[in-house]
């Protein structure tokens, strides 16, 4: 669904991404762990056409996205949750969703939309009783959840998440991981970068690992649970 | 009770009204941009001028010089987010606000060379008659004004609250890269506020010129009045803008109609400061938490 | 004894109760975490604390002394220091003068004094310069000292301004997500530097989302939820609490 | 070296080079240009201080102006005191005015703050002009006596060339003390948030209000030696148009730089000289050069050469953190 | 001040040689006169015909032969209307051009600002401003060097009052802008009025920038006037004549002499129809009669003006059109007299007598360097849109 080759990205005068080769399959939930500064978000911006690559390809669904207008590759589908939420705080919750399916213009889409927004509410049931309330009032985790949701009423095909349990109670990042399996389970795409890589390749069905803007480890994530030089990197000494 | 009371609150109202129509021009692209377009006023001077040649050099009717003046500046607006604003390497609110004013000094110089150096007038839409109206007098072109400002904000109100397009507008405004990743095409979305805010000042700028004539440099003194309009009623709320440029038009007229003509202006400025040392965020705008 | 003290804190926003009654108080030498679902109130909690948001009802006590709504600079001066969640460094300016910039209270040159540089502003400056070195040796940062503070990575940002927080000697150093955003690694280290901290005796308050951070490093743990205070103890009461488990850790 | 005193090494050389200029040219119009320049360097760099590194915009400077220029003339014509002391007592003035006015005004921010120092100005400005049986009015002040050091006096634009100069370069060198100080990292901290800058300590209120007395105060002392130096003045040169100017060469300079009130008032000053030769196009090619800069120089003109030093700088300790 | 000597002197060493040559080609070589306008800023609608007229009577001038033979040459300047310009502008002239005389500015402000550069640089100056203070001592400094062409405020001023005498209007109200303009005409009008017997009875005033005077004028209705004077130079004056209109005043409305111009026409519209104000003889030459010695001279300007130099599309001609003819000619004529010493040149303007101008016929004195009395002005009444001599 989405291939990555060869992605460099020079970002804030620093080579940023050096190369970076990846790839998502439908249906499959993939991992991006790495430490702060190794080019995590960079990629996902990337992906976006938030930041401009000055070298190598992107795919998605077969067409080439690389230079184009943010907008456009959200047209296609691939559809990013930024990191830190941002949620339209001035707007309510139904109208942070409403702008969620900003795209859908046709009657067909339109007529999906009413679906999609139910399936998004009935994941997120919280969300049903803060419809007509302003969104910035809303506590950390129901923010993230209204972000997901924002998101999936799109015509979402791949869901890139950016560091969705940064900053969340650790109830609230169970829910969060929760709902990113049943999105699997629902058949859904998702490229999830996190710094709790733990969790992450727990639910994970690939992962990569990003250290200073080139892949430098990747497989199947319950491999690299096990493997040492992720355990000491990453996963630090188990604590309790 | 001075008899000429409801005079003065007519007056006053007019102006008024003419400086609502400016703030709201300031209001759009604050709602996409975060900015201050310090070039509305020559939106303004520009509709003006361009209702000016659209009847005398083209012999329009006035339906279609309405129409395509609009549309020109509407154009300009546009051009100016595109090849000025777009452009900048550094997105702060000071220098893009700089660029807008970079802009004003280009547009105003642009009109000076194409229509020239002195004043321009046109006839009055429905004739010189004025209206007997509780004792005031006020011409029929008031009335136009007037109407040309609910009009004008009655559509943006309906825009910004109960469209998607408005509130895709909101959010650029509240935060572009979300708002990106919504899929809406946010220098579209910012052009097409620099439009609006170019067909709104060319509204103002129609209306107006029968009653003021319209010089080069006519749109830096209104716009700054237009500017006071918005902050006090609220930056960027188009319920304020209307409320401040009201407030600051009859402000005047009654400072000069029962206090001093002479010190109307600070009269006036006076006011507004008073009113932003209480309310820091004007009349209707509301405290904002800093978040940390 | 009692270095700090709340006293049933109640803060209403708008209308909306963020803050419902809540107490505690700290001794010195003590590290309190504070833990507890997103929008429980507990940055709200030490907004009131460090001054940025005046109480709707409710006291606070700093040795003793009722300081309830004082101004936030009077609270730092008085040596309750705070870092934030959005670390809020200063990009451009180096990694040493950040650290500097919290040697404000310390320091007392008036306008005057600092636009003509005399000799008096030369010799704190000069103090100033030096407490942050030894910060930043203590931070492991001695070396990056003359970086642009944005070239940082953000893990090290984060200690730079813990650092900039004790450069005013502070008493009561209030953390506000000192681990978040960092990976499992990096929050390792952080734990190390807040072991340090505790070595040299400094009170602290720890808001976290890391359990085990939390768990490691604290004293006792007072655990909010919607405003209320629903645990208040060590942290092996804390963890086998069962309201504690079912509103914020989850069953595990 | 520490930053201060780089800045100074920097400053003396930059003082040198203005000060040999006269050894080779004294042509008055220069003079005059380039006398006018160092004024706008003074008030840009105070507006540096509150712009820059206070991050409190001003669209009123133009108003303080003013004010040492009329308090220090009017004073110097009516009672016959000595321009000195006028322009002593001008500052002091002009110093009170901006507390107090600074007070509440400060509390504003962006666009409100723009609007209240723009009101401020403006009021200023219509003052001038209808207080005329004081001010002189729209037609100005004119025979303000000329600055004297015993009977030498000040009254050729070489004489005033060493007077703003000096001054222009003594703003500076205060200004740079100011900025390597605890007060200039206390402004920074403001610049970037209020709120951690108060939980470092900082009396927000009060160092914003400190700097704007003392961006007044230069403002000030800039109208009182263009006043003295000019002999003649009226409300025109001290209008909003002014502010944005000063501004404009903040920005144009570059926000964060002190040097950026050097090189933006030497671009700007002389730019619309410089332009005449277009004469119709003038305005147009002012305003797209304004343009041009900001859109293409977004540190400003030193803010490009500062960028690019502290580039090297972080790159060459890279290296040496590699190593 | 020895330093600049010893510097000077050895400049002087240097250039010698080159001056010496140029003497040689000195028959030739053109004389130098600054002119500078407000051209850009809110007085470019003056500024920039008073350039055009400038320099068309150079080229009149140059044509005649010029000064002595040696020709005339404009070096031009913006002034903006700005006072530092103004001032750096007129430096540049002195020093860096070099020039004999100068003509200009537009607006009183900078005029005042230069005033002093000028004095002290001993450069004849013809200034085409409105205001008086620019000829006037004391506190506003002196005039040795310094001229202007167009009418004194007073003048006006005198004119409008004599001809409401004749009228036997005995009250009116005063509506004045806020700039030097305005208030140097308020300051006039209030100064005459005991002198004529006649009474204010209401003052209003207006920023120049105003876009409605509605409110002053609907309070100098309640003091019924028998008639109004209104003072201010450009659009706004058409705004006041609209609202008057609007609000039904039935007095006359007097404008000011800064006024008589056709765009004041098509600005206001029908509401311009009766206004009466005091205009040079320009406006209404050709109902002269045919003894008025100023009647040849006007149609010849006319003739130039619009029908070789085609300056009449944009800026058609008004009552300020022949000011920097004037001011040319004067120094032209004074020029031939004294030749281009500075002095001399300045003591032969002085002693200007019965020139005969576009804005009427100059004679000035060492008191008085304006040389123009109320005969040299005519008021017009605007009559469906044409201009109308109302009295002589």
């Amino acid at each position: 669904m989405l291939i990555v080759q060869d992605l460099h990205v020079y970002y804030g005068g620093l080579h940023a991404l050096k190369g970076v080769n990846l790839h998502v399959s439908k249906g499959e939930i993939v991992a991006i762990i790495g430490r702060n500064g190794a080019g995590k978000t960079t990629l996902l911006n990337a992906l976006s056409g938030l930041v401009k690559a000055q070298r190598g390809t992107i795919t998605f669904r077969g067409i080439p996205i690389q230079g184009k207008k943010p907008h456009k590759i959200v047209r296609l589908g691939l559809c990013q949750v930024p990191e830190g939420r941002r949620i339209f705080a001035p707007l309510t919750v139904s109208e942070n969703l409403e702008l969620g399916a900003y795209l859908k213009r046709t009657p067909q889409e339109k007529a999906k939309s009413k679906e999609d927004l139910d399936y998004v509410l009935q994941l997120f049931p919280l969300l049903k009783k803060r419809l007509h309330l302003r969104a910035g009032i809303l506590s950390g985790g129901e923010q993230q959840m209204l972000a997901i949701g924002r998101a999936l009423v799109g015509n979402t095909k791949l869901l890139a998440l950016d560091e969705p349990s940064l900053g969340l109670a650790p109830m609230v990042v169970k829910e969060i991981f929760n709902v990113i399996s049943r999105l699997r389970d629902d058949g859904g795409t998702i490229l999830l970068v996190e710094q709790n890589a733990r969790e992450a390749l727990s639910v994970s069905d690939r992962a990569y690992v990003l250290e200073a803007g080139r892949v430098a480890i990747k497989g199947p994530s319950s491999r690299l649970l096990e493997e040492e030089k992720v355990k000491t990197a990453y996963l630090g000494k188990k604590r309790r | 009770m001075n008899q000429n009371l409801a005079q003065f609150i007519f007056s006053g109202t007019t102006t008024g009204a003419i400086y609502a129509l400016i703030a709201l021009g300031f209001c759009i692209v604050e709602n996409s941009m975060k900015i201050v377009n310090f070039a509305q006023g020559d939106f303004l001077t520009l509709g003006g001028m361009f209702m000016f040649s659209m009847l005398y050099a083209l012999h329009l009717s006035i339906l279609p010089a309405i129409v395509l003046s609009v549309l020109a500046v509407a154009l300009i607006g546009a051009a100016m987010e595109r090849f000025a604003l777009r452009l900048a390497k550094s997105k702060e609110t000071v220098v893009l606000v700089f660029i807008t004013i970079g802009a004003s000094i280009f547009i105003r110089g642009g009109i000076k060379l194409i229509w020239g150096k002195s004043p321009k007038s046109l006839p009055y839409f429905s004739g010189a008659h004025p209206i007997d109206l509780l004792g005031a007098r006020i011409l029929p072109q008031s009335l136009w004004v007037i109407g040309g400002t609910i009009a004008v904000f009655l559509a943006l109100h309906h825009f910004f609250h109960h469209t998607k397009q408005g509130k895709a507008m909101k959010a650029v405004a509240y935060d572009p890269k979300a708002a990106a990743l919504m899929g809406i095409n946010v220098e579209a979305m910012m052009m097409l506020s620099l439009a609006l805010a170019g067909g709104v000042g060319a509204v103002a700028g129609i209306l107006i010129i029968p009653i003021t004539t319209m010089t080069f440099d006519m749109g830096v003194m209104l716009g700054l009045k237009g500017f006071a309009a918005a902050v006090l009623g609220g930056y960027g709320d188009v319920m304020g803008a209307v409320i401040g440029g009201l407030l600051l038009g009859l402000l005047e007229s009654l400072g000069a109609g029962l206090i001093s003509s002479t010190y109307k202006d600070v009269i006036a400025f006076v006011v507004l400061l008073l009113v932003l040392f209480l309310r820091p965020r004007g009349i209707l705008g509301k405290e904002e938490w800093e978040r940390v | 004894m009692e270095l700090l003290a709340v006293k049933e804190i109640v803060k209403h926003f708008n209308g909306v109760k963020a803050l419902k009654g809540i107490s505690f108080s700290l001794k010195e030498g003590e590290i309190l975490g504070i833990i507890g679902p997103n929008g429980a109130g507990k940055t709200t909690l030490i907004n009131i604390i460090s001054g940025i948001y005046k109480p709707t009802s409710g006291e606070v006590f700093y040795r003793g002394e009722r300081v309830t709504g004082y101004p936030p600079h009077a609270m730092a001066k008085m040596g309750i220091a705070r870092t934030f969640q959005h670390i809020q460094i200063f990009p451009e300016i180096t990694v040493l003068e950040n650290v500097m910039a919290g040697y404000h209270t310390r320091s007392s040159s008036g306008i005057v004094s600092c636009l003509l540089h005399l000799p008096s502003v030369m010799k704190e400056e000069r103090a100033a310069a030096a407490k942050a070195v030894d910060l930043l040796d203590l931070m492991g940062l001695k070396a990056k000292a003359n970086w642009p503070a944005f070239a940082l990575p953000y893990g090290e940002q984060k200690k730079v301004v813990i650092a900039r927080a004790l450069a005013g000697d502070p008493k009561v150093l209030m953390l506000d997500e000192p681990a978040g955003g960092l990976n499992e690694a990096e929050t390792e280290e952080m734990g190390d530097l807040l072991e340090r901290l505790r070595g040299l005796g400094i009170t602290l308050i720890l808001i976290e989302h890391d359990i085990s951070l939390v768990m490691d490093v604290c004293h006792r743990i007072l655990v909010l939820h919607h405003g209320y205070k629903i645990a208040l103890g060590t942290p092996q009461q804390v963890q086998q609490d069962p309201q504690v488990i079912d509103a914020y850790l989850g069953g595990a | 070296m520490s930053p201060l005193a780089r800045d100074r090494l920097l400053l003396l050389t930059m003082g040198a080079m203005i000060f040999s200029i006269p050894l080779v040219m004294r042509n008055p119009y220069y003079l005059n240009v380039l006398n006018i320049v160092a004024l706008n360097v003074l008030v840009v760099a105070g507006l540096t201080l509150l712009i820059g590194y206070a991050g409190q915009i001003s669209l009123g400077h133009g108003g303080f102006y003013a004010m040492g220029a009329y308090i220090s003339a009017l004073l110097a014509i009516h009672l016959g005191w000595n321009p000195w002391i006028t322009t002593g007592i001008a500052m002091a003035l002009t110093g009170m005015i901006a507390l107090i006015i600074g007070i509440p005004t400060l509390r504003l921010r962006g666009h409100y703050l723009v609007m209240a120092t723009l009101g401020f100005n403006l009021i200023v400005y219509i003052l001038l002009i209808q207080l005329d049986d004081i001010t002189g009015g729209p037609s100005g002040l004119s025979r303000i006596p000329y600055y004297t050091i015993g009977t030498w006096g000040f009254t050729t634009d070489l004489r005033c060339y060493w007077l703003v100069w000096f001054f222009a370069l003594l703003g500076l060198f205060l200004a740079f003390n100011l900025v390597h100080s605890r007060m200039g990292r206390a402004l920074m901290a403001i610049r970037e948030s209020e709120v951690a800058a108060s939980c470092l300590g900082i009396e927000t209120w009060r160092c914003k209000t400190e700097v704007f007395i003392v961006s007044a105060l230069m403002a000030s002392l800039a109208g009182s030696l263009y006043a003295h130096y000019m002999s003649f003045i009226s409300p025109k040169t001290f209008d909003i148009f002014y502010s944005i100017e000063v501004v404009a060469m903040v920005i144009v300079g570059g926000i964060g730089s002190l040097w950026g009130a050097l090189l933006g008032s030497a671009f700007l000053t002389p730019l619309p000289y410089l332009l005449h030769f277009f004469e119709e196009y003038k305005d147009l090619i002012y305003g797209a050069i304004f343009m041009g800069v900001l859109i293409f120089l977004p540190q400003g003109l030193a803010g490009g050469l500062v960028k690019l030093y502290q580039k090297r700088r972080l790159m060459s300790q890279l290296k040496k953190v590699q190593e | 001040m020895k330093k600049l000597m010893v510097v000077l002197l050895f400049i002087g060493l240097v250039i010698q040689p080159a001056l010496a040559k140029e003497k040689v080609a000195a028959k030739k070589e053109p004389i130098k006169v600054g002119a500078f306008f407000a051209l850009s800023g809110p007085a470019a609608f003056i500024g920039t015909p008073t350039k055009l007229v400038a320099q068309m009577a150079a080229d009149e001038i140059n044509r005649q032969g010029g000064i002595n033979g040696r020709p005339i040459e404009l070096v031009f300047g913006d002034t903006e209307g700005d006072p530092t310009k103004a001032v750096a502008i007129a430096k540049k002239f002195i020093y860096v051009d070099k020039v004999v005389a100068i003509i200009g500015p537009t607006r009183t402000g900078t005029g005042m600002a230069v005033k002093k550069i000028v004095e002290q640089a001993h450069v004849p100056t013809i200034m085409t401003v409105g205001g008086d203070p620019v000829i006037m001592g004391g506190r506003f400094g002196s005039y040795r060097y310094i001229f202007k062409t167009p009418q004194r405020s007073s003048t006006a001023v005198k004119k409008i009052f004599i001809y409401l005498k004749k009228k036997g209007i005995k009250t009116v109200a005063i509506l004045t802008s806020s700039d030097g303009f305005g208030k140097d005409g308020k300051r006039w009008l209030l100064k005459l009025t005991p002198q004529y017997g006649i009474k204010v009875v209401a003052q209003e005033s207006f920023s120049p920038s105003d876009t409605d005077m509605t409110s002053q004028l609907a309070s100098i209705r309640t003091k019924n006037p028998q008639a109004i004077i209104c003072w201010t130079i450009g659009p706004a004056g058409s705004i006041v004549a609209k609202n008057v209109k609007q609000l039904g005043i039935n007095v006359p409305l007097i404008q000011c002499h800064g006024l008589p111009d056709p765009k004041y026409v098509e600005l206001a519209g029908e509401a311009a129809n009766g206004s009466i104000m005091p205009s040079t003889k320009l406006m209404a030459w050709q109902q002269l009669p045919d003894k008025d010695p100023q009647k040849p001279v006007i149609a010849r300007f006319v003739h130039l003006y619009k029908d070789v130099y085609h300056y009449d599309k944009e800026f058609p001609i008004n009552t300020h059109s022949g000011y920097a003819w004037d001011a040319l000619m004067i120094l032209t004529r004074a020029m031939r007299k004294s030749g281009p010493d500075r002095e001399r040149l300045r003591d032969a303007i002085e002693k200007t007598k019965g020139y005969v101008g576009i804005s009427g016929v100059y004679t000035m004195s060492p008191k008085d360097h304006n040389g123009l009395g109320v005969d040299s002005m005519i008021m017009v009444r605007v009559e469906n849109g044409h201009w109308v001599m109302e009295s002589y």
